[in-house]
């Protein structure tokens, strides 16, 4: 168990894992449900346990879309689209020197391409 | 206000705490066994709308380096309103020693619940701290009690 | 006679201040005189005079009297009395000066108040005729010359130079002092500044308000006035008559408790007060009416029968400056003339 | 001026609305007027006057004047009206017993104003186009009108008349006024500087109690500081602290009752600017718990004995201003 | 010459281990007025209380100071003793010198000085304290109950039992409440109405219940005892005298399109209406917002045919004022709104039903006739689907944080009644826990998945979607077998969270009773003083308090009832004597008292006083009533003159603790 880790993902999504009284609405809403090997809950009670790495290297983490269903459904607020956020960015943290500098974009920029897919471009294309 | 030679400075706190919730929070601290310094020495009034003005003051006269001032919750208040009307009153009165060049540290109000000991513990020690950071009340003493 | 020149003055007063503490009247930031203890470079207010009289000196506004020590249930009695430092108060009026006459003829006769004497002992009173007199000044009223001030040591300017005399040994003692920065001069130049002084006197509005049917004989006529009704009406019961007065002499004395002892001390009263003289049974004086008497009636009436023919008022002039409904004692003095 | 307030004096005198009239009365001196009762047309003609001294607020003597029997005239400026109404909510004065006259108020004259400019010896003051002639023992003085305006007047708040049965001349407005300037300014300052101001200024303080018992708001039957009982009783200030208790207690006792009216700093006679301390209240009653003009009417409740839920905090005054 | 007595416990070691209790007792002996001062191991004790009346009797004290726990503790007991020593028990005064002082420092010689400070200051205050006697004001012997469901009943029943008569206040037309709408009770499955109808029928023939149905609380003044309340009898526009509930008027009503409440709106009734065929009244009410008489003045068809003439269509509002010595509140629970749960499409598809909604759906007298059936179409349902939790035990901004505590026992109930009836029918119960404490609670759950084969499933359901098809698709979390489940139901039956009625805010405010956040009313003590209010003289019955079941609240109400019988046996009550009291040589009248009082306790009187110019003068002054004062101060602060002051903490009580203090 990676006390650190956990440290970090706790600390990235401001979430309080503890909120959750492991009522399962999060996976009972979510639509990529049956894409992942993680669950919703699962990654609330996996992150509270400290077994970050499962999650990290599981593609579970990228089928999350965001979509916040579970955030707004949660009946305790936990929030855990933050949380799968949160792994998510802890991942990208941990491809070390491998990641783009933000130093090698400009040149690598379209001037058509939106912002909101240049931003996600750059957290995909370093992995 | 206690100063001895060597020792550093032990400002006199008074605590004006309501019967039914701060007095019983601070009763709490104690069950709890929740420490918070000598310092502080505890009036219990029926409400924190009992507190004239006139008592904060006489306390400063007297060498009181710090004045807290502890009741319900608003909204919780045993006698319904009493706190809400010490809210307004001593927002002015504070308000008024800040005008006149009196350090604001030395006064406070604090909503303490019955089941807070925990806070007022907490309170108490955080004002003291605030208080001895000041030093002697020296803008709002009556020399003439002042100790030899 | 002996003279400085006003150029010299700063050095006057170092000189003095040098040997016993020294009281000037200086201006305030609000442009009001006010006695002050001298500090190098004080400037002396040419106000006509201060806001406070300088009774203050002998008889402060409040003073400690004795101490009780109490530990436990001992109860320790204190004299705290000590003995005073000499110090010289510059610059008095003619009306204040006279008031410490009227003062000493309650406190220095018998009982004697040691507070009082103590204070009179030590110190000096040097006072400075005045040149530019104010419509509410009536000093000749009380047979005053504010242009032959009394007081140990009497003091003129004729504005280039200020000229000395002594009254008194304490007062030939100040100028010996100081005899050194002295140098003796013609006072040609100052009597020609007196007789224009004198000339104003007799021209000021209150020049002819006289006391010729005043003191103790008429007492029960003016006692039984029916003036006093409407004078009194709008008196709003306030001390600024009483505690701006160079003459009230009246104190309360109290206790206070500091907790581990009391500081018996004394303070001005009013007659003005409500609680004036409160005794067991209560007031002796329950109206303002009859408290707005009391103050007159003693100016005017008793303390002249008491004590051979002098008045309780030297005509200073304050009261009518400061009291807030601007009632005082001409106003009296001239709607109950009884003939 | 004063001849319309004469006449109209005699009038209500003469057909019985009124038993006697609240006024003012002239002195020995051009400025020394004394607020007066008067019981008839001849005293009225002897004494009555009405200037640019006649700046007392004659409210207060209501309290006394309508316990006698019969009905009294008082002419009223308007910033006195607004202490006829405080007054008359607290129930210090039967309204019943009073006919208002509503009258012009200032700006009044500051004599000690005039004699600041070291004029002395005054024999007479005449306002001739807005510049003040001055006869005086030592000859004729000049001074424009302007700078001798008393401190009250300078920042008056309203020309309105708030309560009044008859009005003499046109209603005014409420003003826009700028007498939070000087409280603001000391906000402005350090807490040091604020107690070395007040410090100067209330050390001052002869305890005359003039500033309290020329307060229309100060009637109470006995006062806090003459009742032994309190135990906060005191005749004279023996040290610093009650210099500054006295005023701390005497502002917040008339805070949210006090009409702002300026009297106790106009009445002081060792010039402390008394009003400040009670501007300070005003100032932050109206931006704490919404504007409140005490004396704007007799029904509404003081910010002092209300409340709402969602209050500031004490704290506020840690978060504002300068410390 | 004050001669007082100071006595310095050990609380065993809890006092004395940091505080040199024989220290402290002898420096408080060198204090002025102490004539005896004792340190004793456990002052409580009978023997401790013997050496504190001994003391006062053999050195004839005029006041005790006692150094101990906190005056909350033990005042009473020690005031108790001097009483019984012969001394007035308000001349005793309490240092705190455990709960503040031994139990919060460590070091023996400064908690030792900060106990003497403490003893220093409760002498200073004793030096002033004043004998007082407690005033006794008198019980009227009638109480009220708001609220006329179960709760209210059953406490009215009981308080009339014991002789006394009680008002019940409903502000529906007819008592009954929510048990009148449920269907079957659990554990046990015997139906609601058999048992809650006899009783609503004994409140109504007992001649000591007068109950005020349609009726509502409108203002409350005065104290325990003394109680005066004012209750708005809403216009019914028909004579409750006169009406003898016969039904003709609800059957000719021509207006019959009005949503029927009784039945959660499931079907309709009319405008003129009998709630229910066993209400009590059973009196007609019309429904002003329906009626078109009362609209526009054209129809009268039920005053035509009502042959007792009952219809009055100019009834206005009535207000009463009764007096009453105790008050019951009651006023129960309502299932919250749905609205904020889009995701069970509540509002999307009538198929989407509350609990309560299920038992009107079940009810013999409910819309369908007892057969269930699916609102939307009127077909058999043949999967129903229960949401657990729907609204309860949530974060604050997303439902109540509580649990509702009845939920999983009526699901379980429901879930059988269906598999009973309709063995055709599949169950599914989606569940975060299953909270089953009781008595036969759980043997009732196992029950139901055991013998009636109802699928629990350990999860939550995501969402629900309408579909074209008329089923309602529903997308459910099993956690324990780690999967999704989509499941298209016929039925989804919501497990609403309870809430306090939206009356019992204001109400609250009326009697100064306490409420926690969630408005439900805030009891004495949690575990001691389980059915009074902290307000003397307010009793708490039934789901008011918290959620309750059937057996819970039936035992509160009766519990309440025996708070409320206790004071109403009493003739008076012995008052608070730590009141305030108006000095009327110092009153100005000013008002600023009255203004801040809560209890409405100041007064104003004319009095006639001797002036300072021996002329005498009438003046207004302020009166305490010393009965309804509940002694909080505030008005001796608003007072400027200091005309105010408060028995018990007077200024110069507090002023002599602070010197004391400060010294």
């Amino acid at each position: 168990m990676n006390k650190n880790l956990k440290e970090q993902v706790l600390r990235a999504s401001g979430v309080n894992v503890l909120k959750c009284m492991r009522c399962g609405k999060c996976s009972g809403t979510c639509p990529s449900y049956d894409e992942m090997e993680y669950h919703p809950h699962q990654f609330v009670y996996m992150v509270e346990k400290g077994d970050i790495e499962p999650l990290l290297n599981s593609k579970s983490l990228y089928k999350c879309l965001t979509c916040f269903a579970c955030v707004e459904r949660c009946p305790r607020n936990v929030e855990p689209a933050k949380v799968v956020e949160a792994v998510r960015l802890a991942a990208v943290r941990q491809q070390g020197n491998n990641h783009m500098s933000p130093a090698q974009l400009p040149e690598m920029l379209d001037d058509d391409l939106p912002q909101q897919a240049i931003v996600t471009a750059f957290r995909k294309y370093v992995k | 206000m206690q100063m001895n030679e060597n020792k550093e400075f032990e400002p006199l706190i008074v605590a004006f705490c309501c019967n039914w919730c701060s007095y019983a929070g601070a009763d709490l601290s104690g069950t709890n066994r929740l420490n918070y310094p000598t310092n502080v020495k505890i009036i219990r009034v029926p409400c924190s709308c009992r507190v004239n003005p006139m008592f904060i003051l006489r306390a400063f006269q007297r060498g009181a380096d710090g004045v807290i001032l502890c009741g319900c919750h608003p909204g919780d208040c045993h006698y319904t309103s009493g706190n809400y009307f010490t809210r307004r009153r001593m927002t002015l009165l504070f308000s008024m020693l800040d005008f006149l060049g009196i350090e604001r540290d030395r006064t406070r109000v604090e909503w303490v619940s019955a089941a807070e000991g925990a806070k007022f513990a907490a309170t108490m020690n955080e004002f003291t701290e605030a208080v001895k950071k000041l030093g002697p009340n020296r803008r709002l003493e009556d020399l003439r009690c002042r100790k030899q | 006679m002996l003279r400085i020149s006003l150029d010299k003055i700063d050095e006057l007063f170092e000189a003095v201040n040098s040997q016993q503490a020294l009281y000037i009247p200086t201006d305030r930031k609000d442009g009001a005189a006010e006695y002050k203890k001298y500090e190098s470079g004080m400037k002396m207010s040419d106000k006509l005079n201060t806001v406070r009289s300088a009774k203050d000196f002998f008889f402060p506004q409040t003073e400690n009297l004795v101490e009780f020590k109490m530990e436990g249930k001992k109860i320790e009695v204190k004299d705290i009395r000590e003995e005073s430092e000499d110090f010289v108060i510059f610059g008095v009026r003619a009306c204040d000066a006279r008031s410490f006459t009227i003062l000493d003829k309650v406190y220095l006769v018998e009982p004697v108040d040691s507070f009082y004497k103590n204070r009179r002992d030590h110190g000096t009173v040097v006072t400075m005729a005045c040149t530019r007199p104010s419509e509410t000044c009536f000093c000749q009223t009380f047979g005053i010359d504010p242009t032959a001030p009394e007081g140990d040591a009497a003091c003129w300017s004729d504005g280039s130079f200020l000229y000395f005399k002594a009254n008194t040994d304490k007062g030939q003692k100040f100028i010996d002092s100081i005899s050194s920065l002295l140098e003796d001069g013609d006072t040609a130049e100052l009597d020609k500044a007196i007789e224009k002084t004198k000339t104003i006197m007799s021209k000021l509005p209150l020049a002819n308000l006289s006391t010729e049917n005043f003191g103790g004989d008429k007492l029960n006529e003016y006692f039984n006035s029916d003036k006093w009704g409407e004078l009194s009406e709008s008196c709003l019961g306030c001390g600024t008559c009483t505690f701006v007065c160079p003459t009230c002499q009246c104190y309360d004395i109290k206790d206070f408790n500091t907790g581990d002892g009391i500081k018996r001390f004394r303070c001005w009263d009013s007659c003005m007060y409500s609680d004036f003289t409160k005794m067991a049974h209560g007031n002796p004086r329950l109206t303002q009416l009859e408290r707005f008497r009391q103050r007159f009636m003693h100016k005017l009436v008793y303390f002249p029968k008491n004590n051979e023919g002098e008045f309780g008022c030297v005509g200073c002039g304050r009261c009518l400056s400061k009291c807030p409904i601007s009632m005082n004692i001409v106003k009296v003095m001239k709607a109950l003339e009884v003939k | 001026m004063q001849e319309a307030i004469i006449n109209k004096a005699k009038q209500l005198l003469a057909d019985g609305t009124v038993d006697r009239v609240i006024g003012w009365k002239r002195g020995e001196f051009a400025y020394d007027i004394t607020p007066a009762v008067f019981g008839s047309a001849e005293e009225i003609d002897a004494d009555f006057v009405y200037d640019d001294f006649t700046s007392a607020n004659v409210s207060k003597y209501l309290v006394k004047e309508t316990k006698k029997e019969g009905k009294v005239l008082v002419f009223l400026k308007p910033c006195d009206t607004y202490s006829l109404n405080q007054l008359t909510k607290e129930h210090r004065v039967d309204r019943e017993k009073v006919y208002v006259v509503g009258i012009p108020g200032g700006p009044k004259l500051d004599i000690e104003k005039i004699k600041a400019k070291g004029i002395s010896g005054i024999l007479s003051v005449k306002n001739e186009n807005y510049t003040l002639k001055i006869e005086t023992i030592y000859g004729e003085e000049t001074m424009p009108f302007s700078e001798a305006i008393l401190d009250k007047c300078a920042s008056c708040k309203s020309k309105k008349h708030v309560v009044y049965d008859e009005l003499i001349g046109e209603d005014g407005e409420v003003l826009e006024s700028n007498r939070f300037d000087m409280v603001e300014q000391l906000e402005n300052m350090t807490a040091e500087e604020r107690y070395n101001f007040w410090r100067e200024q209330l050390s001052k303080c002869i305890r005359c109690n003039a500033c309290r018992n020329v307060c229309p708001a100060c009637t109470c039957e006995k006062c806090v500081f003459d009742n032994p009982e309190s135990g906060v009783e005191n005749k004279a200030a023996s040290d610093s602290f009650e210099e500054n208790m006295f005023h701390i207690i005497r502002a917040f006792h008339v805070a949210g009752r006090c009409t702002d009216c300026g009297e106790c700093s106009r009445v002081c006679p060792q010039n402390i600017p008394l009003h400040l301390l009670n501007r300070k209240f005003i100032k932050d009653i109206n931006s704490l718990y919404g504007e409140y003009q005490a004396g704007e009417d007799t029904t509404s409740r003081a910010p002092l004995t209300d409340y709402t839920f969602d209050d500031c905090e004490a704290s506020i005054v840690h978060e504002r201003g300068v410390e | 010459m004050q001669r007082i007595g100071v006595f310095v416990c050990h609380c065993g070691t809890n006092i004395a281990a940091t505080v040199d209790v024989k220290a402290v007792a002898e420096a408080l002996g060198h204090e002025p007025g102490v004539v005896i001062s004792q340190d004793y191991q456990y002052m409580c004790s009978e023997s401790g209380q013997n050496l504190v009346k001994n003391a006062i009797k053999e050195h004839n004290l005029t006041g005790v100071v006692i150094c101990s726990c906190s005056p909350r503790m033990h005042e009473n007991t020690f005031r108790k003793a001097a009483a019984a020593a012969g001394l007035n028990p308000y001349l005793v005064e309490i240092a705190n010198i455990r709960e503040q002082c031994s139990w919060i420092h460590k070091d023996i010689a400064t908690a030792s000085e900060k106990a003497i400070i403490l003893g220093r200051a409760a002498i200073a205050k004793v030096h002033l304290n004043a004998p007082l006697i407690a005033g006794e004001s008198p019980v009227a012997k009638r109480a009220l109950v708001i609220g006329g469901g179960i709760a209210g009943i059953q406490t009215a029943l009981d308080i009339a039992e014991a002789g006394f008569d009680v008002d019940i206040v409903e502000k529906q037309p007819t008592i009954g409440g929510k048990m009148a709408q449920i269907d079957k009770t659990f554990p046990t499955l015997d139906c609601a109405a058999c048992i809650l109808t006899p009783k609503m029928v004994e409140a109504s023939q007992n001649e000591k219940i007068h109950i005020h149905s349609f009726s509502e609380v409108t203002d409350v003044k005065g104290f325990v005892g003394n109680f005066t309340v004012t209750i708005k009898k809403k216009a019914r526009f028909v004579d409750e005298t006169k009406c003898t509930g016969c039904g003709l008027c609800t059957e000719k009503c021509p207006m019959k399109k009005v949503p029927n409440e009784f039945n959660m709106g499931l079907d309709n009734r009319t405008a003129v209406y009998i709630p229910f065929a066993q209400a009590v009244p059973k009196v007609a009410t019309i429904d002003p917002n329906y009626c078109m008489m009362l609209k526009n003045g054209k129809c009268g068809v039920c005053s035509k045919v009502c042959s007792v003439g009952a219809i009055d269509y100019k009834q206005q509002d009535r207000f009463i004022e009764e007096k009453y010595g105790a008050i019951v509140v009651a006023t129960g629970f309502n299932p919250i709104k749905l609205d904020k749960y889009d995701e069970f499409a509540y509002n999307q598809s009538p198929d989407v039903v509350t609990s309560l909604e299920l038992e009107r759906l079940m009810n013999a007298a409910g819309p369908n006739g007892g057969t269930l059936l699916r609102p939307s179409d009127k077909t058999h349902p043949h999967k129903i689907v229960f949401v657990q939790c729907v609204g309860s035990r949530c974060d604050d901004s997303k439902g109540k944080p509580y649990c509702s505590k009845i939920c999983c026992m009526y699901t379980a109930k429901h879930a059988m009644l269906i598999r009973e009836k309709y063995p055709d029918t599949e169950v599914y119960v989606f569940y975060i826990d299953v909270r089953t404490p009781g008595k036969n609670f759980d043997e009732f759950y196992r029950r139901a998945v055991e013998q009636y084969n109802v699928h629990y499933i350990k999860g939550m359901v995501g969402k629900v979607t309408p579909k074209s098809d008329g089923k309602l698709a529903v997308q459910a979390s099993d956690l324990l077998s780690n999967e999704q489940l989509h499941i298209d139901a016929d039925m989804v039956v919501l497990a609403a969270a309870i809430e306090p009625d939206k009356t019992a805010r204001p109400l609250a405010t009326m009697l100064t009773t306490q409420m926690d956040t969630n408005d439900f009313f805030t009891e004495a003590h949690p575990k001691l003083r389980p059915v009074e209010s902290a307000t003397a003289g307010i009793f708490l019955s039934g789901a008011c308090q918290g959620p309750k079941d059937i057996p819970e609240t039936v035992a509160q109400a009766s519990a309440a009832a025996a708070k409320a019988i206790g004071l109403l046996c009493k003739n008076s009550i012995t008052c608070n004597p730590c009141v305030a009291h108006s000095n009327e040589l110092m009153c100005n009248g000013c008002s600023s008292c009255e203004k801040v009082c809560p209890y409405g306790a100041i007064t104003y009187i004319d009095k006639e006083f001797r002036m300072p110019d021996r002329t005498t003068a009438i003046r207004r002054v302020a009166s305490v009533n010393p009965a309804v004062c509940q002694g909080c101060g505030a008005c001796t602060v608003a007072c400027p003159s200091g005309a105010m002051d408060l028995n018990g903490f007077s200024n110069s009580q507090i002023m002599a603790e602070v010197d004391a203090i400060c010294k």
